[in-house]
């Protein structure tokens, strides 16, 4: 048994301190604001602190922390992308999620399974090739594999798909995990916390004050707080922050949901994804089954439920896995997806200085979390965008730069 | 699940429709510089509200524009490119 | 020993009917209409599961699927939840979440060492040193989890069907029954649905010792019987509300997708368990559990029991419980002031001893806490929520009932948009805002007394009615009197804890205490820390009580609290009633049958399954599409092409439409002739090509590729209307069956079946004619995407399977070979065709495609041409270039998306590459850097194994390159 | 030179049930399924008749309905509605512009349409089809279309002339409801490539629910 627990037992009153203070007035300015305090707001305000000793941050957040995707997600983490910028970018962030449990003292459950991309189509393997090339090009490992191999790592599934659709084949994803998503959040909170951040939940920003083409400050349900910097990461809620600041992108919100089974003994080893069926799914430390499908049909700035969504999922899973007919979906939920064009994200400087966006992460948010919150905190203490994601940045639109992820999506899925 | 009104079938199931997109005007390709032609096709008016958007009626192959608030999903008025908005109904229409 | 209780009225049960079964390896009976847990109770059986966590020893808590104490397998299926599943013959049983049976479950330990485990203690833990982790995160994944899954059960398909009504009631308690009847008698279609086997809610068990419910409840049913304007759906749930009033409503058999004109919806609340030590042993029960026992199922609960309570329930229940012969030792009231009605009288005249102003402060279990031995009681102060334990005093009993408030079951409402306030005089959240068409009514709407219901469901039917274009009366519900239905603060707290809140996660009130000392302090950051309501059963038996302790701890009134929102499902739904008879809507030629009968092996192509190749015993499929490939280089060959994306564009606009629509020029097109057209997005990315033929002055006839038809056609629609032009688009892609005849051959054998001249002279490439064959008017188009010659014959499509054998039979001399879409790849890839999505993804354009003779960009418009204007000013830094390997190659094949490397950098990729037997080499198209896209460059393509293979550019086509 | 016949779209799906098959209206279609008394019973729960090869005319524009009306043919007035435009001939209107004439066991109006050259007829455009049609009759009819369809069909929402298009099983079909001999039946029509399809679809609930597929013989004897 872990030694860590000893101490419960011992000595009846309970003494775990606060994850981090109950702040409720902001000063009257700070370094930096940061709007968002899910995952990449955090994530972002500990780097801030840590790597750069800007600890004279402010979180605002306005519902709870970790409380918008980073809550919302199916929790995979994995890199095996389409280009090299994409590829590196989601490596690193892979590694800093490799040793993210002992560096924010929190166990996060970080379990690597390894990650199935099936292919059920000569056009899809031809995908998973191109990916595959890509990644180990860049030295991640990522391979194309037969179905023998999909058999070997997941026996149960019907690799006929009961006869629907047949699986070719696989990209496989040796480094393809899962985590305790709220727990990163809270891990991050508590580091930033410790080093003197301050984090505000319940507490809105209404406006964004800006003279001469610089960021003054952000008006707040707590008052003024002006500053030079504000970091904007709230994906779903993008679109709203930047028409605070008149700023145009590409983005579009499109809900997306999960579900979630009841708990079972475990048996799902691997992370399983299927582009032509549209499912995700992984079995959490819980026992349940988590699963996820493709983006709804249409805008929405709303996180309801819809039936459509379970109903063609539930086809689906048991498409793949016959036995799980009469096993029990227990909830679905929804976030708020913000899709860009080229499917990668948008980061870094705008032309507004002094607001950095962090945004258009659309499905792909939460492993992005780490890394995502180190070069957000080097591009802000530096006031030039970090090396790893120049590639991402707002202009690439007007210069017709997209990224190539963009490229995948038209070939066969 | 949501209910669409197209204006020649009435009203469908979502199931029924695909989504168009934001229903855009473009600018005049000849006059128009290289940056408002780039912020043309690649911005949008990504925040919630009331937006035009197209929808297509597929069992029919109608396409019409939708007044649809985004936050609220509550479509105001559908009606055919260019004609005149027509009030938004939920009869079943036979 | 038997708990069985002589004939009660109304029960359930079929006493004449015995079913037996096995529960643990022990052999039981019980009725027909006997639940699992009721047969089991019924047979003595207290212990029915163990925890989720702490592995403890449970029974019955509330028998109506609010919580998961007792969830069996039967071998097949597991997590089935026994309190509500019906028996039946045969079945055998076993407790899920054990280790080695229900009593000597050996991870009982589990439960001593729980202090070393307090709430969120796995955050803390295991974590250090990381490389023990995935020893740690073994032994975790085994201890969680619930059931086993079957790896052998059957694949379920059960229906979905769709129904429609103007109302929809849920639930079928007086408040639902009143609503529905009502509504009918106003003329309104009505589906009333309730998740018990029968109507009547809590009339079927709420009798305070008499029978007047009875009466009530047996004219409503009558009544709803009666009409034929309500249809009965009974042990059937509504799973949850979604837009526009759909409501899916789950039974044994399937779902139906309820699409109602307003809901009313009656689901009235959840009774919720006082908090004190050890207030999940078995034999611990809610009042209204215990009642549904002896009404439903006349089984009695236990011998001496006690009731404890904190409001006018528990007092109802004591009168149910003397009636049934227990002996009531006494009633422990939480409340100083305790209960002043009839009921009360009547208890104290029955000689039962009341305390009030008293807690249960700790139940006393028997050996391995199998079940109760007795209470210790003791005065309780509701001020400062503490128990003057000096005082406490023991008494003797094997049960315990518990009443001392309720959830209203609003989880529906909460889906649908209901906002909430907190009433003070009933300590209970009630709607205070409703969208349109979904009311509420009865006790989750704040009624309770049984009048009260009533009339609350007459008022939801008259709204109703309203709304939907009736004129009814309005009706009036009398405010609630009396003592309030639900206690502030039902919380004994205890020193040993395990006076649980949620059973389904084990999670004790200090769980909640301790979160919110971490900084978990508001409602929904301390729901994802304990895991409360996360369980199975959702909260039902637990969110209130959370809200009620965290109210405390901050010392907030309950409603700023607030509530977790109430996500879909109200039950776990099993994934085959979900997915229903999963649907594989798949197209097919005309031809298709012949494929089959042939051989061919198929791949979806879009919606379409097409023939790939022809299978042919003991050969490869790669030596079969070189076989079809010779074949058309040097006889004659055939493929269905029928799939083809089609459209007529007719009309005055014809030839403007196609001008603005794709790169090219159609103004001047005569007719009878085929133009190459290319299809770009606004952003300049080429999107799609194919042919268009001008068949008429104001007609011409376009081909899409099969993948993009239906999109494209989309397409052309929309900017039809937006253009405006005089013009008519026709999607003919069923209409006309294809055959592409190809090959030297083609000609002999096509000139067989037609009488007019194909010959070069009169047919050359690019032109086309109208012919008949046997009668059957067809059009032929000179079209060369996979030989010089080749002929694409155009007929109905009714007749292509004809035709198609007329062809077969011509061409038999000269060896005609029907060949499949990969060997159409390996013909077109011959000629140094791109293929859109093959060889371009999503981000290529024209300029990178070398395809600039295809735009057309002095026209004033098309598609994507402003932006092709702004690409043209940038540096153009790849491009595809056709290439082949030295014939002497013996490496590793290369394959489509190998990378092109240069000096350890990518350069490009591979879009296309196969062994050309008639050009004898590998030859394929890539996309390379500028300036290694020049005729004769040698570029290293990195093959799977990381060989690198040396490809020079060359022209094509290949196959007469030199 | 020989006259060629059309096959059904659905004849691959059908031959699968060995059925007698026969020509009718120049199309191969199946006649009937093994026993005429099993069909009558299919046909009074559950009968699926395929009857693609009944002849149909389609015309498309502005001018549509004016050029039908010239060949005496009557026309619906208001969208999406049909009715029997010359004697044994349903004519469907489906939406603003098009319609689709079908004849009947008994009709024949679309020969003559078909003979007309309207090449040079402007806003009025012949459309070229193919289309899967069934009958589908019996007392478990809503039932099977309840599970396929999302549209309330019942009597009181599908109006006797009405027609609507929506999706059955998945994909796009036109669907009407006619008095067939005395009986209250549903027509349905869909793209023939999914023909196959569609009839696999309905042949599988109906054999549920105690129905089945029915000849062409037997529906019109």
């Amino acid at each position: 048994m872990a030694y860590q627990l000893l101490k419960y037992a011992l000595g009846g009153e309970y003494k775990e301190p606060r994850f981090f203070r109950d702040c409720q007035t902001p000063k009257k300015s700070y370094d930096a604001v940061i709007i968002g305090g899910g995952g990449h707001g955090l994530a972002a305000a500990y780097y801030l602190a840590k790597d750069h000793g800007i600890t004279n941050v402010a979180v605002l957040e306005k519902g709870y922390i970790g409380g918008g995707n980073t809550g919302r997600n199916t929790t995979i983490v994995r890199s095996n992308y389409l280009t090299p910028d994409g590829v590196n970018f989601y490596d690193a962030s892979v590694k800093l999620f490799e040793g993210l449990s002992t560096e924010l003292d929190i166990n996060l459950f970080y379990s690597n399974r390894g990650h199935f991309t099936l292919a059920h189509s000569e056009s899809a393997m031809r995908t998973m090739r191109w990916r595959a090339e890509v990644n180990k090009h860049v030295g991640v490992k990522s391979r194309v594999v037969g179905t023998d191999e999909i058999a070997k790592a997941c026996p149960q599934m019907d690799l006929s798909c009961s006869g629907k659709s047949p699986i070719q084949g696989a990209l496989y994803h040796e480094p393809g995990s899962i985590a305790r998503h709220d727990a990163v959040a809270w891990g991050y909170a508590r580091g930033a916390d410790s080093m003197g951040v301050e984090i505000f939940q319940n507490t809105e920003v209404q406006g964004i004050d800006i003279k001469d083409g610089q960021v003054q400050g952000v008006q707040t349900s707590r008052g003024y707080i002006s500053t030079g910097k504000v970091l904007s990461a709230v994906a779903g809620f993008t679109p709203r922050i930047c028409k605070m600041v008149d700023l145009k992108t590409p983005i579009v919100i499109h809900p997306l949901q999960a579900c979630v089974s009841e708990p079972m003994k475990p048996w799902l080893d691997t992370i399983l994804v299927s582009g032509s069926l549209h499912v995700y799914v992984s079995q959490s430390s819980r026992g349940e089954l988590v699963m996820g499908s493709s983006l709804d049909p249409y805008e929405f700035h709303s996180t309801r439920s819809t039936f459509d969504f379970v109903e063609g999922l539930t086809s689906h899973i048991v498409d793949m896995f016959p036995f799980l007919s009469n096993v029990k979906i227990v909830r679905q939920w929804a976030g708020m997806a913000d899709i860009t064009p080229d499917f990668a994200p948008i980061m870094g400087m705008t032309p507004i200085k002094g607001f950095y966006l962090d945004a258009g992460w659309g499905t792909w948010g939460f492993k992005a979390t780490p890394i995502s919150g180190k070069t957000m905190a080097h591009t802000l203490a530096n006031d030039k965008p970090h090396d790893l994601i120049h590639s991402f940045r707002l202009s690439r639109f007007e210069e017709y730069e997209l990224t190539g992820e963009k490229g995948a999506a038209s070939v066969g899925h | 699940m949501k209910l669409l009104n197209c204006p020649v079938n009435g009203v469908r199931p979502l199931s029924e429709f695909i989504f168009g997109g934001e229903c855009r005007e473009m600018p005049n390709p000849e006059t128009s510089t290289d940056l408002e032609w780039a912020s043309y096709v690649h911005y949008r008016d990504n925040a919630p509200g009331i937006k035009k958007e197209w929808w297509y009626h597929s069992p029919s192959g109608t396409w019409f524009i939708a007044e649809r608030n985004t936050l609220s999903d509550e479509v105001l008025s559908t009606y055919l490119h260019g004609k005149a908005p027509a009030k938004n109904t939920k009869e079943q229409s036979a | 020993m038997s708990m069985r209780l002589p004939k009660q009225v109304g029960e359930w049960i079929k006493r004449d009917k015995e079913i037996h079964f096995t529960f643990e390896g022990q052999e039981y009976k019980g009725y027909e209409g006997d639940t699992i847990t009721s047969a089991l109770l019924a047979a003595g059986v207290k212990v029915l599961g163990r925890s989720f966590k702490y592995h403890r020893p449970r029974g019955v808590l509330s028998l109506a699927n609010h919580d998961i104490n007792a969830l069996v397998t039967d071998g097949m299926d597991t997590n089935i939840r026994a309190d509500v599943v019906t028996l039946s013959n045969g079945m055998q049983l076993k407790a899920v979440n054990t280790d080695g049976g229900v009593i000597k479950d050996k991870s009982k330990y589990i439960d001593s060492i729980s202090p070393l485990l307090p709430v969120g203690f796995y955050y803390k833990a295991f974590h250090k040193p990381a490389s023990l982790f995935p020893f740690w995160e073994k032994v975790i994944r085994k201890a969680a989890g619930l059931g086993i899954v079957n790896f052998n059960y059957p694949r379920i398909n059960k229906r979905k069907l769709n129904a429609f009504c103007d109302v929809l009631v849920i639930g079928a308690g007086p408040s639902g029954l009143s609503a529905a009847i009502s509504a009918a008698e106003n003329g309104l279609e009505v589906i009333l649905v309730d998740e018990n086997q029968q109507l009547g809610g809590s009339l079927t068990y709420d009798y305070a010792g008499e029978e007047a419910a009875q009466k009530v409840l047996s004219d409503l049913v009558k009544r709803v019987s009666a009409s034929s304007n309500i249809k009965v759906y009974a042990g059937a749930y509504a799973a949850g509300y979604y837009q526009d009033h759909m409501v899916p409503v789950v039974a044994a058999d399937g779902i139906t997708k309820v699409r109602a004109k307003a809901v009313i919806a009656a689901t009235g609340a959840f009774e919720q368990p006082p908090v004190f030590h050890n207030n999940d042993l078995p034999g611990v029960m809610l009042g209204s559990a215990a009642q549904r026992m002896m009404h439903r199922y006349g089984v009695k609960p236990f011998k001496t029991g006690l009731v404890f309570t904190a409001n006018a329930h528990g007092y109802r229940v004591a009168l149910d419980l003397l009636k049934a012969g227990v002996n009531v030792s006494a009633i422990v009231d939480l409340r100083a002031e305790g209960q002043q009605d009839t009921q009360a009288i009547e208890l104290a005249n029955k000689g039962v001893k009341i305390h009030t102003g008293y807690c249960v402060y700790e139940a006393l279990p028997f050996k391995g806490k199998l079940g109760v031995a007795g209470a210790l009681i003791c005065p309780y102060d509701e001020a400062t929520a503490t128990a003057d334990v000096k005082q406490a005093v023991k008494l003797d009993c094997d049960g315990i009932a518990m009443s001392a408030g309720w959830a209203p079951a609003g989880a529906l409402l909460y889906q649908s948009g209901m906002g909430v306030v907190y009433n003070n005089d009933i300590q209970q959240f009630v709607p205070n805002r409703l969208p349109k068409g979904v009311f509420a009514a009865g006790r989750v709407n704040g009624a309770f007394a049984l009048e009260a219901r009533v009339s609350d469901g007459l008022r939801a039917a008259a709204e109703v009615a309203n709304l939907l274009g009736k004129s009814v009366k309005a009706q009036s519900v009398m405010p609630h009197q009396g003592t309030s239905p639900s206690h502030p603060y039902p919380f004994v707290h205890h020193p040993k804890g395990k006076n649980f809140v949620d059973f389904d996660e084990d999670i004790q009130i200090k769980d909640f205490i301790n979160a919110a000392k971490e900084g978990f302090d508001n409602i929904e950051l301390m729901k994802r820390f304990t895991t409360v309501g996360m369980g199975p059963s959702q909260g039902k038996h637990s969110n209130m009580n959370a809200i009620r302790i965290l109210a405390k701890i901050r010392n907030l009134p309950v409603e700023k609290i607030g509530s977790t929102t109430a996500r879909p499902f109200f039950h776990p739904t099993p994934m085959g009633h979900l997915g229903g008879r999963s649907f594989h809507a798949h197209r097919l030629t005309t031809i298709h049958a012949w494929h089959q009968a042939a051989g061919a092996a198929f791949v979806d192509v879009g919606a379409w399954s097409r023939p790939a190749y022809y299978q042919k015993a003991g050969l490869s499929k790669v030596e079969i599409v070189q076989q079809e490939s010779l074949a058309v280089r040097k006889a004659v060959g055939m493929i269905d092409s029928s799939t083809l994306g089609k459209v007529e564009v007719c009309g005055p606009d014809a030839a403007e439409f196609l001008e603005r629509f794709y790169t090219g020029v159609y103004r001047d097109q005569k007719v009878g002739r085929s133009r190459y057209v290319m299809l770009l997005d606004e952003l300049g990315v080429m999107v799609d090509d194919g042919i268009a033929t001008r068949i008429g002055q104001e007609k011409f006839f376009v081909t899409i590729s099969t993948a993009n038809a239906p999109a494209v056609y989309r397409e052309m629609q929309r900017w039809l209307q937006v253009w405006k032009l005089n013009a008519t688009l026709i999607n003919v892609t069923s209409a006309y069956g294809v055959i592409n005849v190809a090959g030297p051959k083609a000609y002999q054998v096509l000139s067989k079946l037609v009488t007019i001249d194909l010959s070069e002279d009169a047919l050359p490439m690019g032109r086309s004619t109208e012919a008949e064959i046997s009668g059957v008017p067809v059009r032929i188009v000179r079209a060369a995407f996979v030989a010089k010659e080749a002929y694409e014959v155009y007929m109905p499509s009714g007749y292509a399977l004809n035709i198609w054998k007329l062809l077969l039979e011509a061409g038999k001399n000269e060896g005609i070979c029907p060949f499949g879409t990969d060997t159409q790849r390996l013909l077109r890839l011959e000629l140094g065709h791109p293929l859109p999505g093959v060889d371009t993804d999503g981000l290529t354009n024209p300029f990178e495609m070398r395809a600039e003779k295809a735009l057309e960009m002095d026209k004033a418009f098309f598609i994507g041409k402003r932006s092709l204007e702004i690409i043209a000013k940038k540096p153009l830094n790849k491009a595809l270039v056709p290439f082949v390997l030295p014939a002497d190659y013996k490496g590793e094949l290369p394959q489509d998306c190998n990378l092109v490397i240069e000096s350890g950098a990518i350069k490009g990729r591979v879009t296309s590459v196969a062994f050309s037997p008639s050009a004898g080499r590998v030859i394929g198209l890539a996309y390379v850097a500028m300036h290694q896209a020049q005729l004769g460059n040698i570029f290293e393509i990195r093959t799977d194994n990381g060989k690198i293979a040396k490809a020079t550019v060359v022209h094509a086509p290949f196959f007469n390159a030199e | 030179m020989t006259e060629l016949i059309k096959t059904s779209p659905v004849i691959g799906a059908q031959k699968k049930m060995n059925p007698i098959m026969g020509v009718h209206q120049g199309m191969e279609v199946a006649l009937s399924f093994v026993d005429q008394k099993i069909e009558k019973k299919h046909q009074a729960i559950l009968g699926v008749t395929d009857v693609s090869c009944f002849a149909r005319f389609a015309i498309k524009g502005a001018k549509a309905a004016e050029w039908l009306e010239k060949q005496g043919i009557k026309t619906p007035e208001v969208v999406n509605a049909w009715l029997e435009g010359a004697p044994g001939t349903m004519v469907l209107r489906l939406g603003n512009t098009e319609f689709l004439v079908e004849d009947q066991a008994t009709g024949n109006a679309c020969t003559k349409l078909h003979a007309f050259d309207q090449s040079n007829t402007q806003d009025a455009y012949q459309v070229a089809r193919a289309d899967a049609a069934f009958i589908l009759s019996g007392s478990e009819v809503l039932n099977l279309l309840s599970e396929l369809c999302v549209l309330d069909l019942r009597d009181a929402a599908l109006l006797n002339n009405a027609l609507v298009m929506t999706q059955i099983a998945g994909i796009s079909a036109t669907l009407v409801r006619e008095s067939l001999a005395g009986e209250q039946v549903y027509r349905i029509w869909c793209d023939s490539t999914y023909g196959a399809y569609m009839w696999e679809i309905l042949i599988e609930i109906a054999q549920e629910l105690g129905g089945g597929a029915v000849g062409l013989t037997c529906r019109f004897q």
